[in-house]
């Protein structure tokens, strides 16, 4: 079966620490996402999401603070919002599905919703086949 | 006819003409330049042919116009790199692709049937040639990209602009005749600022406080002010990622820039990083107050980012290449 | 320079091991060509697995070091302490999470071990950029600011000076004491709020650590967290207190007239006056607008205190902390047409009830009709009068219901055959004793309590107010007539917008104090160093005022009490050949960490904590984010793909 | 004796890459020639889902010699597709700005495109140019120059950047003209009128009386007799900016007046596969291939010979001084074109000091920003080269959905190549072929100052079989280099 590569770049204060209670939990979730810790989700250049598709990724998820009061940033999630929704759309125009970028806001209690989100990231991927066909 | 005076070509991709023009606009400087080299070939101005340029062993400075769209303006383009001591990338589609790079990544077969289905368009086209004379009227293909002279060869001078500025011109002038005395410019040598338009706009406020774009104007939508920041009106201007270089001609025609001397030193990729800029100030202090799908709705008003980002640089985007790798794969 | 790189992986017993192949982690991570040493050991956070550290970096001269173990948020501070001890910066230390996002995770040991190696080279790609680095320090003032001389604002002056630190109290009108001055009793206990409140205000007055500046407004705010510059402007008073004996002499030959702010116009004061006779500082102030400067008190002054030419003053101060408790005013009656405020005299707002029950007010605490002094006997509250209206205030205004209450059984005190009908939405009594409160006001006093909305107050023939509405709850439209109607007016912040944004405090949608956190914290403000308390920041009652006063002088007092302020040095830079001054960054900052200097963006770092919003949103990358840098997240992500 | 190919690459002298190729018979005589247009553009297709308001600017650089044309011809579209009519202050701005382009286009095409072949026919090609010129001519040349700065400051106050301009919004234009605007350009268009009136003068008094322009003028070679198309004002006079299209007949008769919008029921384009321009024909004719009776021209020539008159003094006295001279309408002299050029560049100086007389062009009213939208829209204007159409279709939203463009080189394309075998059979007898010849070829596509940018913004039919062979030959014949290419194989 086609594995996809993911690469997870998780804020520090919320969706990392959801996937390391995932993690104290013991809530598998598919090894097909690589993380990479950032402070913030408003810290992700679209640019090194891109590196990530020429390097060979088929996805790219983002996880940060719930809008709009739990960033501990204050308002880096929405930057991060703003930014990916615009990246999606100029991904759409040059003809790649912008269902390989998702963005979700996990609380650092929510390992479940980590664990749910990764799966079903990881299906999309799949069903979309590898990024250079 | 041979000369001791070093040799000048000037050479086109699929150009429009207008750096031909620019060049031409300096007047007495370039006169006098011309004077001093042989020039060989500069088919808008002059009668030397291609074959009197693919004799030639060696060429002392060739400046390329235009984008490479055609495996002909390919051939030229490797020929001069093959034998001229200085290239320069004249112009923004040498530099970075131009306007006609927005078709970079539209196939042949495509244009072929836009061009078919014009609303003019006869369909089923008679055929005038016979078929003897079809070998010797083979038209050079298309490229399958639509791509600057920059990425195909190394240029020794960039001089982007659409078309380069006056003062720019000068500056290659100036670099051509220091070249008649030996000294060569260093590699890659850019004729722009390295920093933004918005260095030396005149529109820079004397308070200088954050800059929130409001909302997102189209140019229908909103008549511009004559002395305000395009983007704290809400029109979208490249001016913060731009090379300043350009004497801000359109700023002063209250036009917002649109990104034809490409990005700032740092930058490689203008949409990447801009839609990052451009994002982040948007609606900077009423995030909350609008929320997800407050701001989604606004940001929608952006209707073509690719054309709004790339519109000078799309073959040098790093989502091209993407593209292209996954085409190629 | 080129780096040796250390990288240590830990078993952690089975939990690593168990899934992970570690020694194949080991050998894959060993050919890496910055890595000069590689080992695996049982519990790296042990002794001996620590002391393995030590040697390593001290034998093979080691520059950098990644620990693969467990989450950062475990060990980190563990293991940045054993590279310390070995001279090398803490900063050159990273920790691979292959437990937690890893081992526990994952039980195909081959997928496991796998993204392990990604997530090690990763790790590697960013050490071999990080910069070493030193903990940014700045000095602290030891003062505070409070801005606005109100209940909250004389509370946190009070906590703050008693810990030994020094307060400027700064009050915009001529005394302090707040709209709480005004107050007869408070709710639900029927305290005196006079009697409560004066021994505060004198406390606060004699307090040797507190400066009260009346008449004074800030005018500009600079600086950052334990560096603030200060201007207030104080108006002049034109009486000197320190002279004036309060003997009236002045008051009774002024010749101006004009309606006294604290009975809200029920009655009238003169142009040099005293606000209230125990305003601190006790002392009269001429009110400049309306002083013709006819000399007359100047002339009868036995202690020649009165100085009509005194001009405004400009006063700086240097301070660590501010503390924004401006209070709170009533939403403008004039704006509910159909209640008639300000167009009958009998339509009257809650704290010009508060005025007439007062002893010390206009009536003498006599319930007298504003019109024709006659005593009521019939009296109308509407509540919500512009609270939870869709067309002016949203939001509940939190303390109506508890105080229409309050008014109702006072004047039935007062009046014990009195009629009193209360229009209300709902009842809101939440708080110790506020129910118990209500009920005790429904069922003892005979208040009647319509559950309906008002729709229109006017005067009839006989000069009687009528008050037509609906009871909501049988359907039926109600008239009832009345002496006089009062009405419980939502309550606004008053904040100035200027002084809002000049201390950079974010207000919400209403125009209110935003907070950083509601929950977590509640009394700071994103402006590091500045913080909020009382009414400004949302309607609340006076118990809970005095509570966030308290809190917000804890948070000054935690902060003034250090000599430094210690910041991480991971903060953003920017690099001054490449900022064109586009001004965007600035916009960008939640912080107010960056400024525009000689046209170029400047960062404050104290101030900065390092997000990397405006790395990612900087037009020119001319700023990075020291050790997060474009480049290192790239080369993170190269490497993490890159993998075995 | 085998057949021989004769090929010119570059054709040079004029605006982008083309080639011409003759095709010999065993006897040396011409049997074909073709004007191939070499250079590819694209722009019908990448216009596509971009903001309609945005086309002026993009459109412009279609060509930078006309980069206004397609800027005014845009922006004429969009207005119409916008529903809003531009304010009289808006449309006087944009025709007073247009009257420079075209005088910078005429005056670069004349002085350094075709007048070397004309001052210079006696000096060796490397002399044939500007440079040689300068030397010949000094006064021309200097005054040539002059009038660029002139061109330019002058443009630069309408349009921003004088190439690829950027001033026109829906129903309007971005910048008020100011006082001080206009007390600047007074002095300009003085100054300029002067120099057109100097360079009229010099082709009256030199060129014309000389006997090798007299030769072309009147050579029956360089004759064709077409239909011709152009703009009109109400009164039939010429127009550049706006009016109707009227087409006559080679006998001068009106076959038709139409306004923009119509302009598909007259026009259709035909596409040859060995040129990457089309080649537009009257729908009333049909396809016919290049025969002289059923094409139609445009240009300046085309423009004098549909319009009934000129409205300045001087032009018109030029104008009817040539008409007299060529013994009356139409005049289908191809050489004619460069002095309709110049008659041209003596009006747009005389319009100029007009606007300049108008205070109505200080009015502050410059964008019209009410019009019920209508979602396509057409524009044309006589661009320097001739009529010149932007064609608009947009969605809802005004994202361009259909993109058209004729050019005045593709409606020319069909002449050039009639007239170009006309030249070569008259002056091409026998292999050995002199450059002095080959030149006098180029000479008659100078004449029309095809503008190839322009030509190929879209493509011509791409073979669609397998490889394609690029075989080049030098003037002689001689095949030099054999170029293989792969098709394309974007999928």
């Amino acid at each position: 079966m086609y594995e996809p590569k993911i690469i997870a770049f998780l804020c520090r204060w919320c969706a990392s620490a959801a996937a390391d209670l995932a993690g104290v939990s013991r809530l598998s979730y598919p090894a097909n996402i690589i993380p990479i810790v950032v402070p913030c989700s408003g810290r992700v250049d679209p640019r090194a999401i891109i590196e990530a598709f020429l390097n060979g990724a088929d996805g790219v998820l983002i996880g940060g603070c719930h809008t709009p009061n739990d960033c501990h940033y204050i308002s880096g999630n929405f930057k991060a919002f703003k930014r990916i929704h615009i990246l999606k759309k100029l991904l759409k125009q040059f003809g790649i599905e912008p269902e390989r970028i998702r963005l979700e806001w996990i609380s650092a209690t929510e390992a479940t919703k980590l664990v749910q989100v990764t799966k079903d990231f990881v299906e999309t991927i799949r069903k979309l086949g590898p990024l250079a066909r | 006819m041979s000369s001791n005076k070093p040799k000048l070509a000037i050479v086109y991709g699929s150009v429009c003409g207008g750096c031909d023009v620019s060049l031409v606009n300096v007047g007495e400087p370039l006169a006098d330049l011309l004077t001093n080299y042989d020039v060989i070939y500069w088919s808008i101005a002059l009668d030397g042919k291609l074959h009197t340029l693919e004799k030639l062993e060696r060429i002392d400075v060739a400046i390329y116009m235009g984008p490479i769209r055609t495996e002909l303006n390919m051939k030229l383009a490797k020929l001069i790199r093959e034998k001229a001591d200085l290239v320069v990338a004249y112009g923004t589609c040498a530099v970075y692709g131009g306007i006609p790079g927005l078709g970079a990544l539209i196939k042949p077969s495509t244009l072929v049937e836009t061009m078919k289905s014009t609303v003019t368009t006869t369909p089923g086209s008679e055929k005038v040639v016979k078929s003897m004379e079809k070998e010797g009227l083979k038209i050079p293909p298309l490229t399958n990209q639509c791509l600057p002279l920059s990425v195909v060869v190394e240029p020794d001078v960039l001089v982007p602009g659409c078309p380069p500025a006056v003062e720019n011109v000068e500056k290659l002038i100036d670099i051509l005749k220091k070249y008649l005395r030996g000294e060569k410019p260093v590699k890659g040598l850019m004729l722009a600022e390295p920093r933004s338009l918005c260095e030396e706009c005149p529109r820079r406020p004397k308070d200088m406080s954050k800059l929130v774009i409001p909302n997102i104007y189209r140019l229908h939508e909103a008549v511009p002010k004559e002395d305000k920041c395009f983007l704290e009106q809400g029109i979208l201007c490249l001016g913060p990622i731009t090379r300043a270089g350009c004497g801000h001609r359109c700023i002063k025609a209250n036009m917002p820039c649109a990104g034809c001397m490409g990005p700032v030193q740092r930058v490689d990729d203008v949409g990447l990083k801009f839609l990052s800029s451009l994002a982040s100030a948007l609606l900077a202090d009423k995030e909350k107050e609008l929320g997800e799908e407050g701001l989604a709705k606004l940001l929608d008003k952006i209707v073509d980012p690719q054309g709004l980002f790339y519109r000078y640089t799309l073959p040098t985007s790093y989502l091209t290449k993407l593209v292209l790798k996954r085409l190629r794969k | 320079m080129k780096e040796r790189i250390g990288v240590f992986i830990c078993h952690c017993g089975r939990n690593i091991a168990g899934t992970v192949d570690v020694e194949k982690v080991a050998e894959v991570i060993s050919k890496h060509p910055q890595v000069v040493h590689c080992e695996t050991y049982v519990y790296m956070c042990s002794e001996p697995g620590q002391k393995l550290i030590m040697d390593a970096i001290r034998n093979k001269g080691l520059t950098a070091v990644v620990v693969a173990a467990c989450s950062t948020t475990i060990h980190y501070e563990t293991f940045a302490r054993v590279v310390e001890a070995d001279g090398l910066n803490r900063y050159k230390l990273e920790i691979a999470n292959i437990r937690e996002q890893c081992s526990w995770i994952h039980i195909n040991r081959k997928e496991a071990t796998e993204k392990a190696i990604r997530i090690v080279l990763a790790s590697i790609a960013k050490v071999s950029m990080d910069e070493p680095l030193y903990p940014i320090k700045a000095k602290v003032t030891r003062k505070c600011l409070v801005i606005g001389g109100g209940i909250a604002g004389i509370t946190a002056a009070l906590d703050i000076a008693n810990s030994g630190i020094p307060v400027v109290l700064v009050e915009k009108s001529p005394t302090i004491g707040g709209k709480m001055a005004m107050l007869s009793e408070t709710f639900p206990t029927l305290d005196c709020a006079q009697c409560i409140l004066t021994p505060k205000m004198a406390e606060v007055a004699r307090h040797p650590n507190v400066k009260i500046l009346t008449c004074s407004e800030v005018i500009s705010v600079e600086g950052y967290v334990g560096n603030f510059k200060v201007k207030i402007l104080k108006h002049p008073r034109k009486v000197d207190p320190s002279k004036c004996r309060l003997c009236t002499l002045c008051e009774r030959v002024c010749p101006v007239t004009v309606p006294r702010e604290f009975d809200r116009g029920l009655s009238t004061r003169k142009a040099i006056y005293i606000p209230f006779p125990q305003a601190v500082p006790s002392a009269y102030v001429v009110d400049e607008e309306h002083c013709t400067k006819c000399g007359l008190c100047v002339k009868v002054c036995p202690t020649k205190a009165i100085n009509l030419d005194e001009k405004e003053e400009i006063i700086e101060e240097e301070v660590g902390a501010i503390i924004v408790a401006t209070g709170y005013d009533l939403y403008p009656g004039e704006k509910l047409r159909e209640y008639g405020y300000g167009v009958y005299k009998d339509v009257i707002d809650s704290l010009q009830f508060e005025r007439l029950l007062s002893s010390g007010g206009p009536t003498k605490g006599q319930i007298l009709r504003p019109s024709d002094k006659k005593p009521v006997k019939r009296i109308v509250f509407i509540q919500c009068a512009g609270s939870r209206d869709d067309n002016h205030l949203k939001y509940c205004s939190k303390i109506c219901c508890m105080y229409t209450a309050k008014h109702a059984l006072l004047f039935k005190e007062r009046v014990h055959d009195g009629e009193v009908t209360i229009f209300y939405i709902d009842i809101r009594a939440a708080g110790k004793g506020y129910e118990e409160f209500i009920k005790r006001v429904q069922e003892e006093f005979e208040v009647n309590y319509i559950r309906g909305k008002v729709s229109k107050v006017y005067r009839d023939k006989n000069g009687d107010m009528v008050v037509i509405g609906v009871d909501t709850l049988s359907g039926q439209k109600v008239t009832v007539r009345a002496d006089l109607v009062v009405l419980a007016l939502g309550i606004i912040p008053q904040l100035d917008r200027d002084l809002a944004s000049m201390i950079k405090i974010p207000v919400d949608e209403y125009g209110f104090a935003q907070e950083v956190h509601p929950k977590l914290r509640p009394v700071e403000c994103v402006t590091s160093g500045v913080f909020v308390c009382g009414a400004v920041q949302g309607p609340k009652d006076i118990s809970e005022t005095v509570t966030q006063a308290s809190a917000a002088a804890a948070k000054v007092i935690e902060l003034l009490t250090q000599e430094y302020i210690t910041h991480e040095p991971t903060i953003a830079e920017v690099d001054k050949d490449l900022c064109s001054g586009c001004r965007i960054c600035i916009a960008v900052c939640p912080y107010g960490a960056i400024e525009i200097v000689e046209g170029k963006a400047k960062i404050n770092e104290v101030l900065c904590e390092g997000c990397g919003a405006c790395v990612v949103a900087c037009p020119s990358s001319a700023i990075k984010l020291r050790n997060y840098t474009d480049s290192q997240l790239i080369n993170m992500v190269k490497a993490a793909l890159t993998g075995v | 004796m085998s057949r021989r190919t004769i090929t010119i690459e570059p054709v040079t002298r004029i605006e982008g890459e083309v080639k011409v190729a003759i095709f010999l018979n065993e006897r040396g005589e011409v049997e074909r020639a073709y004007y191939q247009v070499v250079e590819f553009r694209g722009y019908e297709e990448f216009c596509k889902n971009r903001p309609v308001e945005d086309l002026p600017r993009i459109t412009s650089t279609v060509c930078g010699v006309c980069s206004w044309a397609h800027h005014l011809a845009s922006a004429k579209a969009v207005d119409a597709l916008y529903g809003r009519k531009p304010t009289e202050t808006a449309a006087k701005l944009r025709e007073f700005g247009y009257q420079a382009h075209i005088i910078d286009s005429h005056l670069l095409h004349f002085v350094v495109l075709s007048l070397p072949d004309f001052a210079l026919s006696d000096a060796p090609p490397e002399l044939r140019n500007i440079a040689g010129l300068l030397r010949r001519n000094p006064e021309l040349v200097k005054k040539f120059i002059e009038s660029r700065k002139i061109l330019r400051n002058i443009e630069e106050t309408f349009g921003g950047k004088a190439i690829h301009p950027a001033f026109v919004l829906p129903g309007g234009v971005s910048k008020k003209l100011t006082r001080d605007d206009v007390d600047k350009l007074s002095k300009l268009c003085k100054d300029l009128l002067d120099i057109t009136t100097y360079i009229y003068e010099y082709f009256i008094d030199r060129i014309l009386k000389s006997k090798n322009f007299n030769e072309l003028l009147y050579n029956e070679a360089y004759r064709l007799r077409t239909y011709y198309i152009g703009l009109v004002d109400n009164n039939n006079y010429l127009n550049f900016y706006d009016g109707f299209v009227r087409i006559i007949d080679s006998k001068g008769r009106e076959v038709t007046k139409f306004e923009a919008d119509k302009y598909t029921d007259y026009i259709a384009e035909h596409a040859e596969d060995w040129s990457y321009s089309k080649f537009p024909y009257l729908k009333s004719l049909g396809w016919r291939g290049f025969v002289e009776e059923y094409i139609c021209r445009a240009g300046p020539l085309a423009r004098l010979n549909v319009a009934d008159d000129i409205s300045t003094e001087r032009a018109r006295e030029a104008y009817k001084y040539m008409v007299e001279t060529l013994g009356g309408k139409p005049i289908h002299n191809t050489i004619a074109y460069h002095w309709s050029r110049l008659i041209e560049c003596i009006h747009a100086s005389e319009k100029m000091i007009e606007f300049l007389n108008d205070d109505s062009i200080l009015r502050e009213d410059i964008v019209n920003t009410s019009g019920s939208p209508r979602y396509e829209g057409v524009g044309i204007v006589e661009a320097p080269r001739g009529l010149l159409v932007h064609h608009y279709q947009a969605d809802e939203n005004f994202i361009a959905r259909e993109v058209n463009i004729i050019t005045p080189t593709a409606i020319n394309n069909a002449a050039i190549n009639a007239e170009l075998q006309k030249v070569a059979s008259t002056l091409i007898k026998g292999f050995e072929v002199p450059e002095k010849i080959l030149n006098l070829v180029e000479t008659s596509i100078r004449a029309y100052d095809p503008c190839n940018a322009c030509a190929t913004h879209t493509l011509s039919l791409l073979s669609s079989r397998g490889g394609i062979t690029v075989l080049i030959y030098d003037n002689e014949g001689r095949l030099i280099e054999k170029l293989h290419s792969k098709p394309p194989r974007l999928r």
